[in-house]
């Protein structure tokens, strides 16, 4: 318990949670200070290049096992069967109506990949050990919470008076899937992974000056628009209901439970349970968001930004990444 | 200097259904349409801002200039296509010199 | 496609101000609004431009759909909170479709 | 609250010649303008959207507050200096408050 | 005499002065060269957060003495006196009504962050040494001069035939406090001040690639900008009469002379010393200008930006900084 | 022939070209990743202040000689008279009327930078010496096309009935000059490249970590940017028709053979050389598309961006290099 605590004060300290807690206070002050919209798409696109390709180079020189494989599968498996836990606790706890819970939960089943991003730096800092490869199962991870939302809100979805139960104009299936796997971001990284891949090493040296050296601060700029986010969200739209808030902390940490018994089962090492656990945890707010505004418009989109990236995210980034850390060191081999 | 009376359709919306739109607009046959940039505002659904990365906020606004005959035939159209999404619809008179312009 | 006639406020005006003309829009029950940027211009205050980093030239355009009531009561009360700032106010006639969208 | 009768002309056009509207605008006396941004559209020489760096597709909207007078003389002038590029012009009626304000 | 025109040469011949140049020819001949809005704020954001943390750092390693806190003192005094000064320049040298006068003196009071940089960038290659946690002092520097503008508007500006002296509706002083206070660039080079100062030369090391290996070529980036702003403003609102231009360059000599015998008095050494110098002779368009804006609307903001952004930022960067330097040379301690 | 294949394919796995690729897939499966528009401008603007400054750099260092200068005047009358052979194609095989067949063909006459600059990281990559004072001749190739293009539609142009030839209210010669050698990026070629050559290697070294490191990443970015335009560019305005085609690739071949042929002629090293017939081949789509649609807006705008930006450029960064430094290897001194 006690190192645990002292990880947490560390993590404190780190220029990455100083920095999201910089804008967190600069936001909630109603500081003028922002980072122009451009500029916070091109920190975004620079960090998934990065991480994908760093993967990519990490796949390229270490190959694949099998161990690796199976948790590619259980990735996609938890994706899919988070919504429905997280679909049980919006509704009773949170007391959400039903197109929006499933809506939210499709967002906790899928992942943040800037808390993943935020992870890794966790571990290098730590020196934890964990394989680059792991950005992998994140992309794997994006999409197959969107269908079990889908599937809930069909499911129970009860149709207003004289109206169709989703959307009268509901968007066809392919433009569905389209909208969701070809998202910039599931494009980049995924691209960029493959093109790390095909590179390996050589081919990451000739670029590292740009892709990766500058990365932590990088994510530090990137984590002050964060905070800023979180806060001006919060400020738009008030804190949630006590019950809804709860949720928004309860399904991370049962997320990461899961995700934790998973690596243990598979004999996951701790760096790479950790990242495990971190993806369990996390909640979509970007390519989520944006298939559901586009499936459930009914659903109440913004709800669910708020507790994904004003409630979920700073827990994950400042608790939950030494909690995740000083389980996996617990429970899994090192 | 001959003006001819048309229609100016104008639509705020969300990007997310942009395209939806913009089909109905050609399906109908306008000559053209403008989309403009927007950056903040307030209705029913609350008030929103562009900021930064995250989606579903992201709104822009159609100026679709037709005559008085397709505009009447256009707007239903339009306001079908945005039915459950957030967003307004206006129209006004303009004067524009060619007639032959706009259809 | 019944339509119904309500008054399109525009107001062009510095970025600083911009938090005065919504509480004004708020305060008079105006069920919405929404701010578009703005890139350049001429007035009687001279030409600006966007120009990177310097403060000061910022302006944005608010555009406000109303009642012809709430526009009468909530103009004058714009134009005050405008005064001794650089900017304009216009007023037009637009149609919606849902009247009780606004107010 | 009195009100006086003004000509709104709005013009989306490329960027290329912008510089050449607005001397067609200062020539002939008004009292200003106010430039918009525009992201996308479509007309009678195809779609184009803002992207990226390549140029040509660059377009803005420029709108200008006028009296029935100056607006009958100058659209005739802005029509002119367009003509073989693409863009459209719209002249509507809107109300402002002071009217010494323009000219 | 001859080692001043020496090294200002030196300094005409640097990248950034160049670039400075580069975007001022470039801007006055209409050159359609133009650094987008939003990379200028983000190059902007750099800067702040990159000097910020590394005076926090500084601080974090060398701690403080009373000489540092007496300067502190000092600044935040000069900072409020200087407009008084100023004031009396522009109004009589400038032939600027009362009300303008004040706006523009408070700009003169305040400081430019970006001279601010440029001097530290001239002191390494020049090889003289200096305390990053100067920075401290400029941050403290930015708002006194708005207070000391506001009075000499409200105690020296008639008011118009039958209307209020300074505005109709009057901005609540809260609001403001507000303004100037959580204005983005003072606000993000505190935090970064602060995060510098909690992580010390540790944190600092993991971002450095970012933070601080770019820094002075970001520089270069901004100046071009900075010299394409300055040009263009000039082209749209006119060189000012040659009185105004005269207190233009006056105003930043009497801040620098002003500022050299405090150091002096205070024993500061020469590198830190022309910081301080620099400091004074700097003049806002970032922070004041909003203020101003807001607080004095009647004032003729054009004019306070065209002077401090086209007369006095050129004249400091390419004449100022070698002779502030060696005027701290010739009478500070080494 | 063996060795060209294999060149080929090493060049088709560079992270450059991969990410490319990465954008024309990405653009074509409508996906929507996006560059924001400031984002690609700031990416420009680096890549031409560091391919300037990397060259003004070279020739303080290495000084002129008498072959160099030659090569300059060669390649201004290359830009001056590719135009001639373009118009010549574009009419006959792409069955383009001649204004707009005069335009295109000016496109063909200049060059691009970008794919100079890629040519430049491409010959790094294989080994192959060149000077970086190269980039002076693309900057001299820029205009003389434009003069070029003008005269033929001027000459061959036919007016419609009724109509002056090209435009009823043609720009001021004054205006048009201007708009093309004030054009933003030949301004800021030019400008860092002079500022290069003032300082010299060491004022190069001082900005080091901004200007040249991360240059090959950036590159990269870039590219994945100039994928997703080409892509979306042919996604707008169709394929063009086999005739347009055929000549789109034809013209930089002609190109690249007429440039082999002088830089035989004049004696120049491969590495040189190959960075020539780069220049010959490579088509304008920034300078000479913003000129043209001012002095002859009836031409098609539309066809010229799509040859060259999504026919040529994509030919030329994935076929054409190794074909081309294969070729100044084969002919050319070592
Ligand atoms: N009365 C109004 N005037 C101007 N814009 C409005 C108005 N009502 C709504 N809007 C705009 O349309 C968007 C969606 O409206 P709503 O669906 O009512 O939330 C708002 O966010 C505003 O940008
Ligand atoms: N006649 C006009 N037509 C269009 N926009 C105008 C007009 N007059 C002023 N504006 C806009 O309003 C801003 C402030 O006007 P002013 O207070 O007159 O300087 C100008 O910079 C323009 O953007
Ligand atoms: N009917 C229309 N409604 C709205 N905007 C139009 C219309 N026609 C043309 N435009 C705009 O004007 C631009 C140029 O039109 P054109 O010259 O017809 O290609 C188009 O790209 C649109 O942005
Ligand atoms: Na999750
Ligand atoms: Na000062
Ligand atoms: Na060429």
């Amino acid at each position: 318990m006690a190192s645990i605590a002292q990880a947490a004060a560390e993590n404190l300290l780190s220029p990455m949670v100083l920095f999201f807690a910089l804008g967190l206070a600069a936001g909630w002050a109603k500081s003028d200070l922002a980072i122009p919209e451009a500029i916070a798409k091109a920190l975004s696109i620079y960090l998934m290049m990065s991480i994908g390709m760093k993967g990519g180079i990490a796949l390229a020189e270490n190959g694949i096992d099998q161990r690796f494989l199976l948790l590619c599968l259980a990735g996609i498996l938890l994706s899919f069967l988070l919504p429905f836990l997280a679909y049980v606790l919006f509704r009773r706890l949170g007391g959400i109506e039903p197109v929006s819970a499933a809506a939210i939960a499709a967002h906790y089943g899928s992942i943040s990949i800037v808390t993943y991003i935020a992870a890794t730096a966790y571990l290098r800092e730590a020196g934890l050990a964990f394989s680059d490869q792991m950005v992998a199962i994140a992309a794997l991870m994006e999409t197959p919470a969107i269908m079990a939302g889908l599937f809930l809100a069909h499911r129970f979805g009860a149709p207003a008076a004289g109206t169709a139960a989703i959307s009268a104009n509901r968007p066809p299936l392919g433009r569905m899937a389209h909208e969701v796997f070809l998202n910039g971001s599931v494009t980049l990284l995924i691209g960029a992974f493959v093109i790390g891949w095909l590179t390996g090493g050589k081919g990451g040296e000739s670029v590292a000056a740009f892709m990766f050296d500058p990365f932590k601060g990088v994510l530090c700029l990137f984590l002050l628009d964060m905070g800023l986010l979180a806060a001006r969200r919060l400020a738009q739209s008030g804190l949630p209901r006590p019950g809804t808030l709860l949720a928004g902390i309860l399904v991370p940490l049962c997320g990461a439970g899961v995700a934790l018994l998973i690596a243990a089962l598979l004999g996951i090492p701790a760096g790479n349970g950790m990242l495990f656990v971190v993806l369990g945890a996390s909640a979509s707010y970007i390519a989520v968001p944006a298939a559901m505004r586009l499936a459930l418009p009914r659903a109440d989109g913004g709800l669910a930004i708020t507790l994904s990236l004003a409630v979920t995210f700073p827990f994950n980034i400042v608790l939950g990444l030494p909690l995740y850390a000083a389980m996996a060191q617990a429970l899994l081999q090192p | 200097m001959q003006t001819h009376r048309k229609k100016r359709i104008e639509i705020i919306v969300e990007s997310a259904i942009e395209h939806r739109l913009v089909a109905a607009i050609e399906a109908e046959g306008a000559s053209g349409y403008t989309t403009h940039p927007v950056i903040g505002g307030k209705g029913h659904h609350g008030a929103w801002q562009e900021i930064g990365i995250t989606p579903g906020s992201g709104k822009l606004a159609i100026v679709v200039i037709a005559s008085p005959e397709l505009a009447e035939r256009l707007v239903p159209k339009l306001y079908a296509a945005m039915a459950d999404y957030s967003g307004v619809i206006l129209m006004s008179d303009v004067e524009v010199i060619r007639s032959a312009h706009f259809s």
